[in-house]
């Protein structure tokens, strides 16, 4: 057990900051619901330290609340995928080479109406991104980046048509959960017509974590600050059997 | 605001000059073009409105009509069919529009006496730019009324919940909290419908629909939340897309202030044909010119996938451009809001002497262009007290190089569409730097041979060069071999070509001939 | 029954933005473990935005939730002294003269160590704060203000001396509940020497709640922003039994 | 820098003039007279330390004996009473300290011989001063070392949490996020209490006890820290207080860096009695220039009751006033860390035009010395991103201003002592906006008639006038009157007033004697 809980300036004193807006106008009725519903979630003490009027009928607090909430550090498991060791390209290529003796193609899109490329192509792309080159460098991989506001019917197609070992796919607007219809009509898609376990299923976007990735019916999710080699090594190790 | 940068007159009109060179052609091209949106944008003017019950507009029916009749017909113009009903039902605009909705084919009737169609046709141009006209004049006198109230430069803030309704109510509280300008953001890929929904709308995604009812409710909230506030408040949406001219021509309608409308987004960066887009920016800023509206243009956009100090030239290049295919469409520079943006990597050593330089740069070389910039996105984070910052920084450059209309950084750029509470930080902000350094921009000069002053130098020297490549090359074929934004869009590629027309001998548009002869352009 | 929660561009969508500190290494195992902690919080949702190392055992997160929780608005209490409607400085002299018929004596200090005199200072001197004269200016009113770190001794010893209606104490400095000693040994001191029934007792400060003053046996706390016929109203009240 | 206020050189030279004038008469009755705290602190560098069961501190209890034995006896200097302890019982001096911890009178003892005394006194000044010599080599040595490796201006953090362990872990994370310079800010009224602590301290009150162990703890922690960060970290304290003296010794043998240290603020906000500190400020400024330690002046206490724009001229005559009792302490210019600060509110219209021109004023008017700069504090509120926005510009002007010291401003200043994610977040905002704009002070000039550079001509003609007003009145009538800060101080009102000593004809002390030859002071 190591119980860890939020710090301010002396250990486990609980202090959090919030903000956030009511529906309601600024004013000491206001502040007191602020507090009142801070203190609701389980804040032991709670000061509302700013409050704004951000039209008549709504308002902007800025609170510090203190909190006896704790969690044992030791029972975290990190779950995300780009985490920990991830081997480098050369290391990827020499693996493919020793494991899997075959070139590995993968197939990649912004799938949906999304229209985000700058991620998937950090991903995928000769240049990469932040010094990590992108898969398309890679000698021991075939990568085919088919971009943005594919549907998922003509990703799937493509996969098939170059025999695809693993799919990429980038969700990045996430606004009414429209990544979550995309992401799930994709697997249902694949499921209709059988072909699941034909590829190995990668999602990734700032706001995708592999939790949810994996709830939803993929291998895994990457997210914010994923480099090629996060993905690359995730793909071979899992061909290899080894995940 | 004095001059800072000692920018040399000569390579500035040296650099317009290619400008113009580059644009010919195209241009060329432009004025023996139509396209299915000119053609819709023009019954919209005439009064084409409503949609049938599977949501297809009426203007769309028309041209559908028109084409499934005989394709070859389009070369003529369409309205001339719409007249044709209308003269031959005897009915309304209103009823003809409602048959048409339930089912009725203008193709169903012959076509009558050209005069009389000519003169019916004349009757519609004088109601349909009448009532432009008239919101042109509202708008003087809204602006009027409420003289210097409005903050310089103009806030401009987003609304983008998809909802209409729900945007008013945020769009209500931004007033409230300082904007000067409410730019309904789109629903995503609206720019690639070949159609403008009908009626007001709760439903998109990461924005919500263009659609002239949606502008109709918006502009009521926006006058009530600016007569409230004693300012005049823009009411801002996009043109840009496979409708460009019918939008236009919807916001003309509902005394729309601002357009976002650029002549090369829509290929760069919606892969829609490059012939289509061109055709379709000319009517729709012929529009936009003679409402009164301004545009916004896209050069921001270079920058969210380039380098924004390699490709800093991009922008200015892009700028040029965009006011030549301006000016060719009848736009004055004061309508002229070019884009620009803070998008360099914070990291960067002097980076904000070189942002700093770049808006000065803008402000010389377009003096009396309402300009518009962006605030940082590419590199903003979840990391929202860097992101204060950063926009802090943003509202400086803008305030002490004079932009026109500044659109408010949000510091949850990277995390999610405007929350309220975002938008009021960011007002908030803006307010107090700009009231705070209100004069600095008069109180300080540039060093001759400084870091700002040969930053400016040196963008201006490449943009020449650039554009000298441009015009070896020609701007379609520029834009094929991707010297733009690092993409490449083939001549026939892209969305949208089939509904590109070839304007035939007899091609008729009462509309386009008053827009031009009003702008004063020569044909 | 009016039920709120919090509003981020919905109705009732519950979006609230936290950060705070962990004592534990950043990382993705530190992204959980603040996940994790924010959902104990009885959030639903929970998204880590931002982490950074602050040090090689502190780290930091930013995170934005969406939480159920809402409060009864109808059932809220403003309780802010200085917040409706305070008579302005004639009003109150008028009053006095109406309804008490002789001067009203207050004595003010910054007490223990606290040497914050801006905010007693305010409320006091002259020339006040922000437009509102300060109760020096009260014809009515006759004003002691004993500056910075007085004991609490000796402005009860003053206060009996000239005979004073009401005492307010300033405190400023918190940490580590200064405050809290100081104000409880104010009272206690005053009960000690049979005088609490004397003299109406306010506290003030920027971190002084109504709640919190009238808990530790005061007549009633004002917050920031309070201004100086904000305490005036509610003393000459008081005194007149209105109250 | 260039300059750029083109300030009128002859005015300049003429305040300097006034402050030498002012300075003069406090002058010579400081060298008529010292104080137990000079005299406790001759004691520590002497080595006296420790203190008995009670916690009075050795130094504390042998000047109480020489007082309770005869007061007259103080005017000769206590030094010598140690010393003939030390002799006439054969102790090392750390026997005596206990002895006396333990109750023993150095009283008790009749004095000896005289040049025994002198010799033995000798060597202890050989020792103390050594020691402090020493100090001062080991800082060149760690600064050389990591040359260049330091923020420009520095960063400054302070760390407040009452334990000095926890202290330690605040002080060394914030060294890992960049900062140069930490802070141990004082439990609330230290300087009211007229002994030193003594021992390492885990309860203060808003801040932790200044004790020569805390001291020792911070400086071991910040040594290691530096060393891993790859930079000298410059640690600071407070000397001002009824114990200025002192805690500059202890400072100067522990190895600070820094110190707070004013000619008046323990006189105007602390109340403390005015000739008690003109004496006391002498002394612990010796101290603090043999140790090369760098004084801060807190000149930014004048704007937290008073108006930062009315006032402005209270800030720069205070500091040629501390500049000039710097120099008749032997400081030089480098060691003189003169203060101000942003406090402007910030509605103020231009008000961040004003600030930038005050800070320009303060580097141009004092050229080598490494000015102190102090953030935001006054209007700084509850709204947390106001407040950075405000941090940004202060951060910014800093920089562009070449300021030397630059205290960082928390975003949540106006609610509790710094979390350790607020000094993070300060840290990142200033190390963002110092590179961002890195040669932006040299990349632009003033306007010659502009606003900036008409406030700073302003403020200096003021500060002149007010100046001259003073040397009329006489500083300690002027002090008295109110002309500072708005606060009345009686001549013979205030703290401490009992413990200031007449030095009779006899007076010894040969630390005092070692240090004024050291540093070229004339008698
Ligand atoms: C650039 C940008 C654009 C550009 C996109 C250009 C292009 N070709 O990509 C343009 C201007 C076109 C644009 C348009 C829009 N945008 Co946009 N845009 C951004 C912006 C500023 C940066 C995104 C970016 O490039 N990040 C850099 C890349 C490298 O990071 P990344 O995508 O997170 O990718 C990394 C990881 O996530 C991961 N990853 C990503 N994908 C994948 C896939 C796999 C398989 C793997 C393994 C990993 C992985 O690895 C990458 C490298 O580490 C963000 C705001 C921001 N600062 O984040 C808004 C943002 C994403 N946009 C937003 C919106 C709403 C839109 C619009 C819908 C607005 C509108 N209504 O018009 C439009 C519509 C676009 C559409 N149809 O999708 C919102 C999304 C809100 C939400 N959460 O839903 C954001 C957050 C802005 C905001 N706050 O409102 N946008
Ligand atoms: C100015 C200032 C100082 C000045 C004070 C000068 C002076 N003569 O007052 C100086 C420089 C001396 C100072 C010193 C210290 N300060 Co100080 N200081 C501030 C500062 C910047 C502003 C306070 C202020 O003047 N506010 C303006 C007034 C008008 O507001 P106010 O006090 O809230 O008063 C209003 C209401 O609260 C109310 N009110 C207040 N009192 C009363 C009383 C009554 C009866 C009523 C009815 C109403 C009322 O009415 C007022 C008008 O609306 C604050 C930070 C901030 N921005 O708030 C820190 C702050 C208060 N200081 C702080 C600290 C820690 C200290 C020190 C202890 C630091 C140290 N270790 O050295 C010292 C010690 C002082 C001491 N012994 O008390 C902390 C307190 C943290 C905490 N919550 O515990 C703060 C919050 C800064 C910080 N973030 O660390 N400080
Ligand atoms: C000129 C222009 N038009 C349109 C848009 C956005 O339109 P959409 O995303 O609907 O294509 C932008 C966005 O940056 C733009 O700059
Ligand atoms: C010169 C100087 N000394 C000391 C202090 C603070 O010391 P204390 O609060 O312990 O008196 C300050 C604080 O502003 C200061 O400016």
């Amino acid at each position: 057990m190591n119980v860890i809980r939020p710090y301010g300036d002396t250990l486990d004193d609980g202090k959090i900051q919030l903000s956030f807006t009511l529906p309601v106008a600024d004013g000491a009725k206001g502040r007191e619901a602020a507090r009142k519903l801070v203190l609701s979630l389980g804040f032991l003490d709670c000061e509302v330290v700013h409050s704004a009027a951000l039209s008549a009928d709504f308002s902007f607090y800025v609170v510090y609340g203190k909190t006896e909430a704790s969690i044992d550090y030791d029972s975290v498991v990190a779950d995300e995928a780009s985490a920990d060791a991830s081997m480098g390209m050369d290391e990827v290529n020499e693996y493919i080479k020793q494991k899997i003796g075959r070139k590995v193609v993968v197939v990649g899109a912004c799938t949906g109406f999304d229209a985000h490329t700058v991620g998937i192509d950090a991903i995928m792309n000769m240049k990469g991104y932040d010094h990590h080159y992108g898969l398309e460098r890679y000698p021991e991989m075939e990568a085919y980046n088919l971009g943005a506001q594919v549907p998922n019917e003509k990703l799937i197609d493509f996969a098939l048509k170059v025999k695809a070992d693993a799919i990429l796919i980038s969700q990045v607007v996430t606004q009414k959960d429209t990544h979550i219809h995309n992401m799930t009509e994709f697997v249902e898609l694949l499921e209709a017509r059988g072909l699941r376990d034909k590829f190995i299923c990668i999602v990734g976007g700032p706001r995708i974590g592999n939790k949810l990735a994996v709830e939803l019916g993929y291998d895994v999710g990457f997210g914010r600050g994923t480099f090629a080699n996060d993905v690359a090594t995730y793909i071979v190790k899992k061909m290899a059997g080894e995940l | 605001m004095q001059p800072k940068l000692h920018l040399p007159a000569d390579r500035i009109a040296h650099a317009r000059l290619l400008a113009t060179r580059i644009a010919a052609p195209v241009q060329d091209f432009i004025d023996s073009h139509s396209s299915v949106t000119v053609e819709r944008a023009t019954l919209r003017l005439a009064g084409a409105d409503g949609a049938n019950a599977d949501g297809v507009p009426v203007p769309n029916l028309v041209v559908d009509q028109v084409r499934a009749a005989d394709p070859a017909l389009l070369e003529d113009g369409v309205l001339l069919r719409y007249v044709n009903a209308l003269l031959r039902g005897g009915d309304s605009v209103e009823t003809l529009n409602r048959k048409i909705a339930e089912g009725f084919d203008v193709m169903s009737l012959p076509l009558g006496d050209r005069a009389a169609l000519e003169k019916k046709a004349a009757e519609l141009v004088e109601t349909g730019m009448g009532r432009i006209q008239s919101m042109r004049e509202q708008r003087k006198g809204k602006l009027d009324e409420h003289k210097d109230k409005n903050n310089s430069p103009l806030l401009y803030l987003i609304v983008a919940t998809g909802n209409i309704y729900e945007d008013v109510k945020q769009a209500k509280a931004a007033v409230k909290q300082g904007a000067d300008v409410i730019a309904v953001i789109r629903t995503t890929a609206q720019s690639l419908l070949d159609y403008v929904p009908f009626g007001p709308t709760t439903e998109g995604f990461g924005g919500t629909y263009a659609t002239q009812e949606n502008f109709r409710i918006m502009r009521k909230a926006l006058d009530e939340a600016g007569d409230e506030a004693g300012r005049y408040i823009y009411l801002t949406n996009y043109a840009s897309g496979l409708c460009m001219p019918e939008i236009a021509a919807s916001g003309a309608i509902e005394r729309l202030d601002m357009m976002l409308n650029d002549s090369m987004y829509g290929i760069l960066f919606r892969d829609i044909n490059m012939y289509r887009t061109f055709v379709d920016q000319k009517f729709s800023r012929m529009i936009n010119a003679f409402a009164g509206i301004i545009i916004n243009t896209g050069e921001d956009n270079y920058l969210t996938t380039s380098d924004a100090v390699e490709k800093a030239y991009t922008v200015l290049a892009s700028q040029f451009l965009n006011e030549q295919f301006g000016f060719l469409a009848g736009m004055p520079a004061k309508l002229l809001g070019l884009g620009h943006a803070f998008e360099m990597e914070p990291g960067i050593k002097n980076g904000f002497l070189y942002e700093f330089a770049q808006a000065q740069m803008a402000r010389e070389i377009f003096p009396e262009h309402p300009l518009k910039y962006m605030p940082p996105t590419k590199f903003m984070t979840g990391d929202i007290f860097k992101g204060l910052a950063m926009n802090t920084m943003f509202n400086f450059v803008s305030k002490a190089t004079g932009q026109g209309i500044h659109l408010l950084g949000m510091l949850t750029e990277a995390v999610h569409t405007p929350f309220m509470m975002d938008r009021y930080l960011a007002v908030d902000n803006a307010r107090y730097v700009m009231n705070n350094i209100a004069d600095f921009a008069e109180d300080i000069e540039f060093r001759k041979d400084g870091i700002m002053v040969k930053r400016a130098h040196s963008v201006l020297a490449e943009t020449i060069s650039f554009m000298e490549d441009i015009e070896k090359t020609g701007l379609f074929d520029a834009i094929a071999k991707g010297m733009f934004a690092d993409v490449k869009r083939p001549k026939d590629g892209g969305k949208g070509l089939e509904g590109l027309i070839k304007k035939g001998p007899a091609y008729f548009n009462p509309f386009e001939t008053y827009l031009a002869s009003a702008l004063g352009l020569g044909k």
